[in-house]
């Protein structure tokens, strides 16, 4: 009944599911600790510097809508600005936040508000703080570069999936002079934020990152029982690759099932 | 110079954009939104077109009337504009191409990127190339691990991968300045051909 | 040692006129500096000319007007050849603007005597990205019942025996984005997969080629050139290559001069340091 | 109710589709396509609606006499105006092409090919070998710049060699346990999701 050539992917989906939900099963009883990932410390130091000159922090969770394949990152990037408008509330520190897209609003709206919330101060919260500009790649990039500029950030956290328009707000914040910190999924500009950022979060680290600022055992325990899955396909290389140095080709072969 | 109204709109509009590039101006913030103005009107005829061919031909000249689901669901997509209490509405479309997007992406996504990637670094040690594949790959691996006990072995192999991850963004690098320069050499090429003939060849 | 610290501080307005002006002028008056053939370009060649006469390939225009000078050539460069050999192409697309680029493309043929709905045809624009691209892989007609100039699918003479990827003997994306979800809709289907992607995304395309999972992989620009040299029709990718290869020499002198300006001033802050001490 | 229906879509039709590829029953694989079909005519509507949402932004700038209301007064007419052509003349009607050829064409490029300046300066300002992984990043950037080039062959036969021989080992090591790493990711939020688990795509958080 199943179809040849893709056993071996349906035992890696149940596989991949099995250890995700001994991940988030395990987070219940006790909290994976996520190893230190630079750029989220830089946050800190960020939002610091921007209090002490006065200047607001600018935030983007990236150009991309969340029913796409490129879904998570943006949630990883909310979890982040979560983070930073509590840190932006508790020093009492200007905050925007730009959006393309017409369905990440209203989320990103209810994270900073509920940042202020948990800070307890709810009255200080500005509904101008997120701002939504337009789906059009152009014209977002456009909206940002305006603000960046004109507001004279302190700081900007470029989180979520960016595709040429990276490499312009990577240029902007270093003009003028703003501490940048990245994070994205899309490896074709994750070079221009590496040499033009000073933190950039790569990949999976985004995800972790956002995770470990949820403090939510599923996402967290969900991340610990990836770890299971690549640690698995890990030793399976290595084995593979060895037996196949010896002559025997058996990982290989189970994998065209 | 060209004689064309076309290619002159269309050289007028490359200035403006690259003006920015000096400081924004009006011309530029002009131009930014006629061209967004036209892009996003373009998206609504492409749109519906594919409405009137997907979704009432099949209707009223096929008779197809399961096609009212997809019709019903892409109307509750419109639903907040009738007033927030039917924001909800709205979510039944988001959840149903959510739901279709997800499970055809992963059905593949296992195949496609991990159990085919899996299957060809399988290599055996038998050059040097192979070993830094395999090696290479399992380094890098070894840099997304998040949750696990930070042990020597581990520290070592990651700090491997991250030169790695560094080789690999140089190689992306690289590419990024070939094909920019590919995009505006294109621009250039209207500009100096079309337009003003200074390209001859 | 001022010398070199200022070439750093170059004024980025003069960098950008410097480009305009060493891409500009090698346009006018080329050098003719000799492209040679890499191996992607020749086993994408190896493949498509397995091709024989009258047989019918998918080409997929995943990009947009602002990454066609990258992609376009390749696209125009394929075009020739295939349409030379009397071989049938089907253009599809799942980008909004894809279909105005193709019947661009397609026009010329046309004009000179290739006919519609028999030995090409443009199936327009679908939404819905990938599930579309899963969709129409699988069956082609079911997916667009009419095509970009309005007439019933299923009574196109090019489409008859066709219901999906695997009745074509190969399935062509042009994209400025990534190859995966080409990859990852179209790779466990009976056809071979030429890939022509944006120069940016060659690097992420390299594991694929490597599995076998794309039998051939074009990139950018540099590609088209070379294809156009393989098939003995030398056009436009051919006379940008000049351009291009300065180019990539005037970033390279900008970035050394950056590097020796920050290396400069980086020893003059140790040696200010060590003398304070 | 209004809470659950949407999760329970979302569940049968991903595993509906997950089913269907890898099973071998034949009406599902027409059931599949059906539901694609679905999906995609629901997508088109989706198309419309972003441009819906930013004529409805700019016409608010316009009555409440906003700066921008300048901008945005142009902004719709030339979506009105490409929306007229395109409907109501078709797409191959002369208007819808002159906007496409001399508007959308020249304007898209333009603005992608700025991105080429920004790199050049980025280039030139941020790429420094500060440390022993920046000068990796950029000697191999280099190499695979001048390699990639048909100038590369002049300079040194052996540069092309090494561009490639970058691209095709420690390239693809790189970006293959990149892709693996970043698979098993996205299957873990797309379960998580068709699960149930994961809500916030709905604006709904977890539970």
């Amino acid at each position: 009944m199943l179809v040849a050539g893709r056993v071996a992917g349906l035992v890696s989906l149940l596989t991949i599911f099995i250890t995700m939900m001994l991940g988030i099963r395990r987070a219940h009883t006790s909290l994976p600790t996520i190893r230190r990932i630079a750029g989220l410390e830089a946050i800190e130091e960020a939002v610091g510097r921007a209090t002490e000159m006065g200047k607001p922090i600018f935030c983007t969770p990236g150009w991309s809508d969340i029913t796409t394949s490129t879904a998570a990152p943006t949630f990883a990037a909310l979890d982040i600005i979560y983070y930073a408008a509590r840190l932006a509330a508790r020093y009492d520190t200007e905050m925007i936040v730009a959006i393309a897209y017409p369905n990440v609003y209203p989320l990103t709206e209810q994270v900073v508000r509920q940042a202020y919330v948990m800070e307890g101060k709810a009255d200080r919260y500005n509904p101008g703080t997120v701002v939504f500009t337009s789906p059009e790649q152009y014209a977002y990039t456009a909206a940002c570069l305006g603000i960046i500029q004109r507001e004279k950030v302190a700081a900007t956290i470029l989180v979520g999936h960016f595709a040429s328009e990276a490499i312009n707000f990577a240029e902007a914040s270093a003009a003028v002079n703003a501490i940048s910190i990245s994070g994205t999924e899309s490896t074709y500009q994750l070079p221009f934020f590496t040499a033009a950022c000073d933190y950039t979060m790569i990949g999976e680290e985004l995800m972790a990152a956002g995770a470990y600022i949820s403090e939510d055992p599923m996402r967290l325990g969900a991340i610990r029982g990836q770890d299971y899955a690549k640690l698995l396909a890990f030793l399976w290389i290595l084995t593979g690759a060895i037996c196949s140095t010896a002559g025997f080709n058996w990982f290989e072969a189970i994998l065209n099932f | 110079m060209s004689t064309d109204v076309g290619i002159w709109v269309g050289a007028l509009m490359t200035i403006a954009v690259f003006s920015y590039l000096f400081s924004e101006n009006e011309f530029y913030k002009a131009v930014e939104h006629i061209y967004v103005g036209a892009a996003a009107g373009y998206s609504i005829v492409l749109g519906f077109s594919n409405v009137v061919t997907k979704g009432w031909q099949p209707l009223v000249e096929g008779r197809q009337f399961q096609v009212l689901i997809p019709v019903a669901m892409g109307l509750m997509l419109f639903a907040p504009y009738a007033g927030t209490q039917y924001n909800w509405m709205r979510r039944i479309p988001i959840s149903f191409i959510v739901g279709i997007g997800a499970g055809i992406t992963i059905r593949s996504v296992v195949i496609e990127q991990f159990v085919k990637q899996l299957s060809a670094t399988i290599l055996p040690f038998n050059s040097v190339n192979n070993v830094i594949i395999v090696l290479g790959t399992l380094a890098v691996l070894s840099y997304f691990f998040f949750t696990f006990k930070p042990s020597r072995a581990l520290k070592t192999s990651a700090e491997v991968g991250k030169w790695i991850i560094m080789i690999t963004f140089g190689a992306s690098f690289g590419n990024a300045v070939m094909g920019r320069i590919s995009l505006l050499i294109g621009r250039i090429d209207f500009m100096f051909r079309e337009w003003i003939h200074l390209i001859k060849l | 040692m001022d010398v070199l610290m200022k070439l750093g501080d170059i004024d980025k307005r003069v960098l950008y006129v410097l480009l305009v002006l060493v891409l500009l002028i090698p346009m006018v008056r080329p050098i003719g500096i000799r492209i040679s053939i890499s191996h992607w370009t020749t086993k994408a060649y190896e493949q498509l000319s397995r091709l024989e006469p009258g047989d019918t390939v998918i080409c997929d225009f995943g990009y947009n007007v602002d990454g066609a000078p990258d992609v376009e050539p390749i696209a125009k460069a394929i075009f020739r050849d295939l349409f030379d050999r009397n071989i049938k192409i089907i253009t599809v697309s799942l980008n909004a603007q894809g279909p105005m680029i193709a019947e661009k493309l397609l026009l010329p043929y046309e004009e000179s005597g290739k006919v519609y709905g028999t030995d090409f045809c443009n199936l327009g624009f679908m939404a819905g990205g990938e599930t579309a691209l899963a969709a129409y892989a699988r069956d082609l007609k079911r997916t667009f019942p009419r095509d970009w100039r309005g007439n019933t699918t299923s009574t196109l003479p090019i489409l008859q025996g066709i219901t999906g990827a695997p009745d074509t003997k190969a399935w062509i994306f042009f994209t400025d984005s990534s190859a995966e979800a080409w990859v990852r809709q179209v790779g466990d289907l009976d056809v071979p997969m030429i890939g022509a992607v944006i120069t940016v995304a060659a690097p992420q395309a390299e594991p694929f080629v490597h599995s076998g999972q794309l039998s051939g992989l074009l990139t950018g620009l540099r590609s088209a050139a070379e294809y156009e040299i393989v098939t003995n029709r030398p056009g436009g990718a051919v006379a940008a290559m000049d351009a291009q290869s300065l180019g990539h020499i005037l970033i390279t002198i900008f970035i050394v001069f950056g590097n020796i300006s920050y290396f400069v001033k980086r020893s003059k802050e140790l040696a200010g340091r060590e003398g304070v001490q | 109710m209004k809470r659950e229906v949407p999760i329970i879509v979302t569940t049968v039709a991903g595993i509906f589709m997950i089913l269907e590829y890898f099973h071998n029953i034949p009406g599902l694989a027409n059931g599949a396509k059906e539901l694609q079909n679905w999906a995609i005519l629901v997508a088109a509507f989706a198309l419309a609606l972003a441009a819906i949402n930013l004529a409805a932004r700019h016409l608010r700038n316009i009555t409440a006499r906003h700066q921008n209301a300048v901008h945005s007064g142009l902004l719709l007419a030339s979506m009105f105006a490409t929306v007229i052509a395109g409907i109501f003349f078709g797409t191959d009607a002369r208007a819808f092409v002159f906007i496409f050829d001399n508007i959308i064409t020249p304007c898209g490029s333009a603005f992608y090919a700025m991105a080429c300046f920004h790199l050049a300066s980025a280039a030139y300002r941020a790429f420094r070998a500060q440390s022993g992984q920046a000068a990796a990043l950029l000697i191999t950037g280099i190499i695979v710049m001048l390699g990639r080039a048909p100038i590369g062959d002049l300079i040194h036969p052996y540069l092309p060699k090494m561009a490639t021989w970058l691209m095709q080992v420690p390239n693809l090591a790189g970006m293959r346990a990149i892709m693996i790493s970043s698979a098993i990711g996205m299957i873990g939020v797309s379960l998580r999701i068709i699960t149930g688990i994961d809500r916030t795509h709905l604006g709904m958080g977890q539970e």
